[in-house]
């Protein structure tokens, strides 16, 4: 029995969430906000939150170690054990490729996320130490869910994900109306989840009933069922709603965009980058190798709804005056994208995909977080784009990262994300030349929308509530950091550029952007194999080669590209 | 024949029917007559006084007189009163009284004189007889509650309330008082149960029985001492205060009819029906006990009943209310219940268990005086000595006037009030019912029974 | 056999008509000269309260009396039948009876203890 | 005649419900013997020994039953599995119940002194002061489970019957004796009452139909009839039978709170003494349903395809109707005991949609989610005394001219929404407990309640009725708005009750009752305060009160209740396998 | 006379009873209208008992009375309780809780 590599990753955010929060037993000495901070003071909750999120990225690399990339195609670190034998659930967890990388994924922002949140909440410590907890709660489950391997585990995670993130956007939020975009969260999500659960049911009664035993659950047991046509179809349908609604593609994509101007940026990186990636994850995962046939049916329309969204995030995006809820469009047009990799059925599109989920994740929780770090810089912390300017001039790095992370978006050469953009159109083209073409607009869309952004808010003349032309000078004067309330609504606030804290985390994201853009051939390790899995579990092969693209196995060829 | 019932019916037909209907109306009439005139001579004879001796031999047309000067009275019908109840109720009590003796055997089979058709004295008979003339009995009751409700003026109200409250309770001691019959004559119907007390009439294995449905009986008629709801005293008339002329006759005639009833139910049920009484019935080998001869037995047995109604009146002084509804409750309920299940362990010993009578009767009797020497013995714990020396106040039952300051009242014979500066013995009733004194806050009749004292015990 | 109940539908008849009767024949012989006093309540000469007391409704301590009674009375439905066929049922029925004479005893008491019978 | 002969007793069988009815009687004797001072330990050891007896017997029986249904007197008593598991989870709950029953939060049990006495009176006023407890509440208590535990353990419609008045009885009396808001409380138990009454004697006229048409009231003879097997006379009248057993449908189907039966629920569920609300909720659910499954499961057996798929109509409409009457109207109250009420009617159709394959699973389902429902609810509900209003009084002192120590007055419970906010900040613990309970109401993975709803669900998609199922999955939806709709607001909503002040009824809706309610209260409040002082203070005071939410952090009973349930539900949710294979165990329901 | 036509006087008994409850909104007349329907199933059950030749109808009416009883024990309880509260006996006065 080797160590259980992945049931340590999610127990053990648990634990560290459980002792951030008992930071706060205890009175305390009497705090300004008036709410005890308890007894160990307000930075122990971070101290420990964050010294809990490194272990935990420890952890993460002793199951890298663990893992063996040359079967990246097959289940890893697998552990099964019987849960609810009555009715055929188990604990069963594992990953591929793609699940580690995800896995990764989660693993890698949570510290990030934390130490972006250092200052956030207002100064409120009580409310700082709960939402630590919270985030650390939410890693747990999202390690959890992307190594289920039991479609009942995955579907009670995927569910249970929900109350927590409900909580860091409702509660935790900064926007106005995070109440009304909390529920509407909600609302999307678990209308969705709920219709996934019909058809989980139904899927588990497609089991004769004499072969369902403890373990029926198992997404290898569920596989290559004899499903009859219109079952299979409906069930299809409830499962790709759900992560439809999950991974926000376009008529069901509308709450995004509200949590990401209501959600701290903190909040936004974790739902955007990870959460949302469930989606995405599970029509990889489960779509398509439990219902083969309903997916080459309904490819199609996928693909028409995969194309609109990457149109329609894109051109929404260039509208937006508020920032944050422009980013959360960019969101829905790069989802488009991960989504018509999904169903191109070629390897290639497939394992681009996956590359595209990580690297967007990077992408995103960068723009997301640097973004905050913008909005931060706001006196009155406003989201609305057309409140900066000059931004370059007063503040260089913040700048400089902000414009790495849009481009990254953008999809420049040289960036992670071009890799796995470029590998999705290749994979586009071999199977739908048509969508792939009406897409291609959409980088060009990217360039207007990033550029743009970048121009509104980092050149130009520095408006009068951020300094004004003396802002220079205040910065270097030592004056106290925005964020106390003391200077919040001075009008003269000068901006500062970004301190230690905000450049680790700017920093580690733009780093990774540039490695996996440069190197992609460490992250495309994992992605290929489980591509070619998924692409024979669905019953296609991959097309011959169009448009002089090399064969799926040649990978150098993929690498040579950067 | 009725399964289940004695008496065989199977000769009579609608006119048969028709003639025993008129015969037991008139039967009623006439001895309501009699017995209005019954009851004035014998309590004037306990008052030392004449009583009615004016219209006909020993004034007994006087009834008559009285009824005709009823039926020519003016017919007052009161304002406030609700007037389709106000008139129905009078109806309702004597049409109920009237029905009771449809079941009541007045004889066995007897032959029309000058034909050779038998019948038994008897209306009907079924297997439920008994339960008919209970409900007819509660039936009657409606005419007095609603008469005195219907009247819209306070005496009768109050006289209705009690008349059911006492009703309802005293029903239940006479109901449970009936299960013994029951159970030793296996049957419901009056016929069968007369045929049951071949051997002994049941008044004697079940006295306390018997005495319980006296007792009853007399509560159950609103008679005194339990004349309660027309208490002239306390409440003018009661229930028919407010009556006049022939409604008012009909409630005075039912009263009379209802203690016909009870004493008819009392013969059949205790006193063997129309059996002849011991040494008579050995008489010719029971010759006595055929023909028309029981007939004569059951009245007589009647009109001893209704003497002792009379007896009870001219003796006994009218119940206050609540000693009147603890009686009936705490003592006849219980006692009636404790004789139900007594009689039923010994029944089932003697059919069951198979213990001749002999050793019954035996045991019995030696428990019983068992437990008449263990109550006797018992200590007194009220009325010892050293109690009274414990508790102040309390010296009345040791030496009333050798306490300083009091006075015996009845020093010289008959009772003269204490003078300024002495006072009376307290009561030697005082300890058997200590006064419970409820604050004025508490009192009341919409306060809940369990007081605050009580519950903070 | 005819039906045994018919006989009293007989004397039914003939009670009914005596009471109808007796009411109709007074109510058409007697005199009628009524005055106002005449038709008012009684209340030993005082001046009569248009309703009688309590609204002319019935104090509450008669539910508690009815309510007892409604208990009580059931019992005694119960006993009659068994009695009547004592014999039959034998033991069983004796024993069942006797627990069922326990449970209703057990309200007896506490009704007892709870001062259900006392009348102030 | 034909010999008697007196049937043989299995006691064994009988002795869960013996023991609890034994109890109860005994519990009265107690009442009427025991010194008042001592009645309330006597009573509670007395009720918790006779459920804890109980919950034995179930025990000891569970393998027994396991291999044949136990049948005593001709089958008026019939014990099978799952009426066995009905009854497991009756007592349980029950247990809960009593606890929180017996709680004193703030030093009162939640019932009336003297609940005979007129409210506001000078008599309540002294038998508060005395320090009165009703105690009959244990026996009643006691008898109401006792009814419950026979209620789905019988093959006879009229000891059905009679199960159900056992029951219901003494809940109606429980009902009306809460300590404050009488006036309501007392109004709830009058429309429990008639309204009850209506349905048991729908019920009864049901029986005698299906008495007429097939000679019998056991359920098997029943079921033989309508498989055409009977012999009599009237048996060839279908519509009789169908008449009888929609009307018998009906009653069990109020007692279960189902729409169009439900409109008892909210008001006897507001105006009970929350303790009673939730035993009532918990363990007359579970009963009822029981009934229902003994009562369809059997008939189903013998009825023909016209005659079923009539039966399978209704609950189909009913289960429908339940869940959109329960979730749709449950969304705009404003009352938690409302909000709980209208969850409670939801979750009846839940259930209902478990149970309209009339199989094996779905009988399963049904007891799961009985104990999943249970648990949450009673834990719930002791939550929700809890939480209280309290009458904050400073007390100034006129010679020092400062305000003193301010003196407290617990009042009632704080049940409307709005003074819910902010309770998260005062006793978080609780109040994750109460999010625990409802999130596992809204059936959220991770809890009891979404085992409960999987298997439900499952159970119907099982028996080909998934557009009911994909319409609870509807409803679980929107009532998860109001369930998270009160989380949010203990969490994440700052308190606001500080600013209302005393005099305005604090709660809106009611204030009638909020006036009688506090009257008697307030008054003690100055009777309190004024032990020695002037009655110039006295007259002072009273501007300066204020009602405030406040929770009772006395560790009571309830607390250990609010415990076990939240222990309960999250084991449930989490590790089901255990209690999954015993409802499976039991859900053979037919001897 | 035909037994069914008992069947059919229960039947009306039990609507008359049923429209009571529904239709009025006095507590003791709605009392009234559900022991209607109770003596209504009595009716009923002896009817059946007749009709199929057995005594378990009647022994049933046996039950429904006493249950019935007890149920007139613990409604008037209520009713009366309410009443001394509040000097009526209407439903529509009983009005706090809403709905």
């Amino acid at each position: 029995m080797t160590f259980p590599w992945l049931t340590a990753l999610i127990v053990w955010p648990l634990l560290a969430a459980l002792a951030t929060a008992l930071t706060g037993v205890g009175r305390g000495r009497p705090a300004a906000t008036g709410t005890g901070a308890g007894r160990f003071g307000g930075t122990a909750a971070r101290v420990v939150a964050l010294a809990g999120a490194l272990v935990e990225v420890l952890l993460l690399v002793g199951a890298f170690t663990a893992f063996d990339t040359t079967r990246a195609g097959e289940h890893q670190l697998a552990e099964t054990h019987d849960w609810i034998p009555a009715i055929g659930a188990s604990y069963a967890v594992g990953v591929d490729g793609v699940g580690l990388l995800l896995v990764a994924l989660s693993v890698g922002l949570v510290p990030l996320v934390i130490l972006a949140a250092w200052r956030e909440q207002g100064g409120d410590d009580s409310r700082l130490r709960r939402y630590l907890a919270v985030v650390l709660v939410l890693e747990a489950f999202m390690v959890a869910v992307f190594a289920a391997r039991d479609v009942f585990l995955f579907y009670v995670l995927f569910e249970a994900m929900l109350i927590p993130a409900y909580f860091l956007i409702g509660g935790f939020g900064q926007g106005a109306q995070r109440r009304y975009a909390a529920v509407k969260f909600l609302l999307y999500s678990l209308a969705g989840g709920l219709i996934m659960l019909v058809a989980v049911i139904a899927l588990y009664l497609q089991v004769p009933a004499a072969e369902r035993g403890p373990r029926t659950f198992l997404t290898e047991n569920l596989t290559g069922l004899e499903l009859g046509t219109t079952e299979g179809r409906l069930m299809f349908a409830a499962f790709f709603l759900a992560f439809a609604i999950k991974a926000p593609l376009v008529p069901v994509h509308s709450w995004l965009p509200d949590v990401a101007e209501n959600a701290t940026p903190g909040t936004s990186t974790l739902l955007v980058c990870v959460l949302d990636k469930v989606g995405t994850f599970g029509m990889l995962t489960l779509c398509l190798p439990l219902f083969p046939e309903a997916s080459r049916w309904a490819a199609p329309f996928v693909i028409v709804l995969a194309v609109v969204s990457i149109l329609y995030g894109a051109i929404l995006a260039i509208g937006q005056s508020d920032l944050l809820r422009l980013v959360g469009y960019t969101s829905v047009s790069h989802f488009g994208f991960i989504v018509l990799g999904i169903f191109t059925f070629t390897s290639l599109g497939t394992s681009g995909s996956s590359l595209m989920m990580l690297n967007h994740g990077i992408s995103t929780g960068a723009l997301f977080l640097v973004a905050g770090f913008v909005i931060a810089r706001h006196p009155a912390r406003s989201q609305r784009i057309a409140d900066y300017g000059g931004l370059r001039t007063v503040a260089p790095v913040l700048g400089g990262t902000f414009l790495v992370a849009a481009l990254s978006a953008a999809a420049l050469p040289g960036l992670a994300t071009f890799v796995s953009e470029v590998m999705v159109f290749l994979g586009a083209f071999g199977r739908a030349p048509v969508a792939a073409l009406v897409a291609v607009p959409a980088v060009v869309l990217a360039a207007v929308y990033v550029l743009l952004t970048y121009q509104r808010i980092f050149t130009g003349t520095v408006p009068a509530h951020l300094g004004g032309d003396a802002a220079r000078e205040a910065t270097d004067d030592g004056t106290p950091p925005l964020e106390d309330t003391v200077s919040r609504t001075r009008e003269d606030a000068p901006v500062r550029d970004l301190d230690a804290r905000e450049r680790t985390v700017a920093g580690v994201l733009v780093g990774a952007l540039l490695v996996l853009g440069l190197v992609p051939g460490l992250a495309l390790r994992y992605v290929d194999a489980p591509g070619q899995v998924a692409v024979e579990l669905v019953g296609e092969s991959d097309p011959p080669p169009v448009l002089g693209a090399q064969p799926v196995d040649a990978r150098p060829t993929e690498g040579s590209l950067s | 024949m009725i399964p289940g019932v004695a008496a065989d019916f199977s000769q009579d037909t609608f006119v048969t029917y028709l003639v025993k209907a008129v015969l037991i109306i008139v039967f009623l009439l006439t001895s309501v007559l009699v017995a209005i005139w019954f009851e004035r001579r014998v309590v004037a004879r306990m008052q030392v006084r004449p009583g009615p001796n004016v219209h006909g031999p020993f004034g007994l047309l006087q009834s008559l007189a009285d009824a005709m000067k009823l039926l020519l009275k003016e017919d007052v019908n009161v304002t406030a009163a609700d007037r389709i109840v106000y008139l129905l109720a009078p109806m309702v009590s004597v049409f109920c009284s009237l029905l009771v003796f449809a079941v009541v055997p007045f004889g066995p089979e007897v032959t029309i004189p000058f034909t050779d058709f038998t019948t038994p004295a008897q209306l009907t008979d079924f297997p439920v007889a008994v339960l008919y003339v209970l409900a007819c009995a509660s039936l009657g009751v409606y005419g007095i509650v609603l008469g005195g409700w219907s009247s819209g003026s306070t005496y009768p109200l109050l006289g209705s309330v009690r008349s059911t409250a006492q009703v309802i309770s005293y029903e239940l001691a006479m109901g449970l008082s009936l299960v013994s019959v029951f159970i030793l004559a296996g049957s419901m119907s009056t016929s069968t149960i007369v045929e049951g007390q071949q051997s002994i009439w049941f008044f004697l294995p079940l006295l306390p029985a018997f005495v319980v449905y006296v007792i009853s009986m007399i509560g159950e008629t609103n008679r005194l001492p339990f004349d309660l709801p027309e208490a002239e005293g306390e409440l003018v008339s009661g229930y028919m205060t407010e009556y006049s002329s022939m409604k008012f006759a009909w409630f005075f005639l039912a009263e009379y009819i209802n203690m016909l009833n009870v004493s008819a139910i009392a013969t059949t049920l205790f006193l063997g029906g129309w059996r002849a009484p011991w040494p008579l019935s050995a008489v010719g080998d029971g010759v006595l006990n055929t023909g028309w001869w029981p007939i004569l037995w059951f009245l007589a047995k009647v009109w001893l009943l209704m003497f002792v109604f009379v007896w009870v009146r001219g003796t006994l002084l009218r119940l206050r209310y609540d000693q009147f509804m603890v009686f009936g409750w705490k003592v006849l309920i219980p006692v009636a219940l404790a004789w139900v299940v007594v009689l039923a362990v010994v029944q089932w010993f003697r059919l069951d268990a198979g213990v001749s009578r002999t050793v019954l009767v035996a045991v019995i009797l030696g428990v019983g005086l068992a437990a008449v020497a263990l109550v006797s013995l018992w200590p007194d714990r009220r009325r010892s000595p050293e109690h009274d020396d414990a508790g102040p106040g309390s010296e009345a039952g040791t030496a009333p006037s050798s306490a300083p300051g009091t006075v015996d009242a009845f020093a010289g014979g008959y009772p003269v009030p204490p003078l300024p500066g002495q006072s009376l013995p307290p009561s030697p009733r005082a300890g058997r019912r200590p006064v419970e004194h409820v604050p004025a806050g508490g009192a009341g009749p919409d306060t809940p029974h369990d007081d605050v004292e009580e519950g903070a015990r | 056999m005819t039906n045994p109940y018919v006989p009293v539908l007989v004397l039914m008849a003939v009670a009914a008509v005596l009471a109808l009767g007796g009411v109709a024949a007074s109510a058409v012989i007697g005199p009628k000269r009524y005055n106002r006093a005449k038709l008012e309540a009684y209340e030993c000469g005082i001046q009569p309260t248009p309703q009688a007391t309590g609204g002319g409704r019935l104090p509450v301590k008669y539910y508690l009396v009815a309510m007892t009674f409604i208990v009580f009375d059931i019992e005694v439905v119960f006993l009659y039948p068994w009695a009547v066929s004592f014999a039959w049922l034998a033991g069983f029925g004796l024993v069942a009876m006797l627990v069922f004479l326990a449970l209703i005893t057990v309200p007896f008491v506490y009704e007892w203890r709870r001062g259900g019978f006392d009348w102030v | 005649m034909i010999d008697f002969v007196a049937p043989t007793i299995d006691w064994a069988a009988v002795s869960p419900v013996l023991v609890v009815l034994a109890a109860g009687v005994l519990g009265v004797l107690l009442e009427a013997l025991v010194p008042a001072r001592a009645r309330r330990s006597v009573q509670l050891v007395l009720t918790l020994g006779a459920l804890a007896g109980a919950l034995v017997a179930v025990a000891l029986l569970w393998g027994r039953v396991q291999e044949a249904a136990l049948s005593v007197v001709g089958g008026s008593y019939l014990l099978t599995p799952f009426g066995l598991g009905v009854q497991a989870v009756v007592v349980v709950c029950a247990l809960l119940g009593v606890l929180v029953v017996a709680d004193r939060p703030g030093g009162q049990d939640a019932f009336a002194p003297t609940a005979a006495a007129v409210p506001g009176s000078t008599y309540e006023e002294q038998a508060r002061r005395a320090g009165l407890e009703q105690t009959e509440v244990y026996p009643l208590v006691l008898f109401a489970t006792g009814g419950m535990m026979l209620f789905p353990a019988t093959d006879d419609l009229v000891m059905l019957f009679i199960a159900l008045e056992v029951l219901s009885l003494p809940l109606y009396v429980l009902c009306a004796t809460a300590r404050r808001r009488r006036l309501l409380s007392q109004e709830a138990a009058a429309k429990y009452f008639l309204l009850g009454s209506f349905a048991s004697a729908l019920l009864i006229f049901g029986v005698a139909l299906l008495y007429g048409f097939a000679g019998s009231v056991r359920l098997g003879a029943i079921a033989e009839a309508l498989a055409g097997q009977g012999a009599s006379p009237l048996a060839g009248m279908d519509v009789l039978a169908l008449a009888g057993v929609l009307l018998v449908v009906a009653g069990l189907l109020f007692k279960v709170g189902a729409a169009p039966f439900h409109a008892w629920t909210p008001d006897v569920y507001t105006g009970a003494p929350t303790p009673v609300t939730g035993f009532m909720a918990a363990c007359t659910k579970a009963a009822a349903v029981g009934a229902l499954v003994r009562f369809l499961f059997t008939l189903a057996e013998g009825m023909d395809a016209g005659t079923r798929h009539g039966v399978e109509v209704v609950l189909w409409t009913v289960a429908l109707l339940t869940m959109v009457v329960g979730t749709v109207v449950g969304v705009v109250q404003t009352d938690i005991k409302r909000v709980l009420a209208y969850s409670s009617i939801a979750h009846a159709g839940f259930v209902l949609v478990a149970l309209v394959g009339f199989s094996e699973t779905g009988a399963a389902a049904v007891l799961f989610y009985l104990l999943a429902y249970g648990l949450a609810t009673v834990g719930a509900f002791a939550v929700v005394t809890v939480v209280r209003e309290r009458l904050t009084t400073p007390v100034p002192d006129a010679e020092h001219g400062a305000a003193s120590a301010a003196s407290d007055t617990l009042l009632g419970e704080a049940t409307h929404l709005a003074q819910w906010a902010g309770v998260g900040r005062k006793a978080p613990w609780l109040t994750a407990a109460f999010a625990l309970f409802l999130l596992s109401m809204a059936g959220i993975p991770l809890t009891a309640g979404f085992i409960a709803k999987f298997g439900a669900f499952s159970a119907a998609v099982d028996a080909g009725a998934w557009p009911l199922a994909v319409a609870g999955v509807v409803a679980s939806a929107v009532a998860v708005f109001f369930y998270v709709r009160v989380i949010v607001l203990m969490v994440l909503t700052p308190p606001a009750d500080e600013l209302v002040p005393d005099g305005g009824a604090p709660d809106g809706g009611a204030p009638e009752a909020a006036g009688t309610d506090a009257g008697p209260d307030a008054g003690a409040a100055a009777h309190a305060v004024g032990g020695g002082a002037p009655t110039g203070t006295l007259t002072a005071a009273p501007a300066a009160t204020r009602t405030v939410v406040t929770v009772v952090t006395t560790p009571g009973p309830a607390a250990l209740v609010v415990a076990l349930c939240a222990a309960g539900v999250l084991l449930l949710g989490l590790l089901p396998a255990s209690v999954l294979d015993l409802a499976g165990q039991a859900a053979k329901f037919v001897p | 006379m035909p037994i069914t036509n008992y069947l059919v006087l229960a039947g009306i008994l039990f609507a008359i009873g049923a429209t009571t409850v529904m239709l009025r909104r006095n507590a003791i007349v709605v009392f009234m209208g559900v022991e209607l329907m109770l003596n209504a199933t009595n009716l009923a059950f002896v009817t059946f008992a007749r009709i199929h030749g057995d005594l378990t109808g009647q022994v049933l009416a046996f039950f429904v009375m006493v249950v019935a009883a007890a149920e007139v024990v613990v409604g008037l309880a209520i009713i009366v309780t309410i009443f001394r509260t509040r000097r009526s006996a209407s439903v529509d006065d009983v009005n706090l809780l809403k709905g």
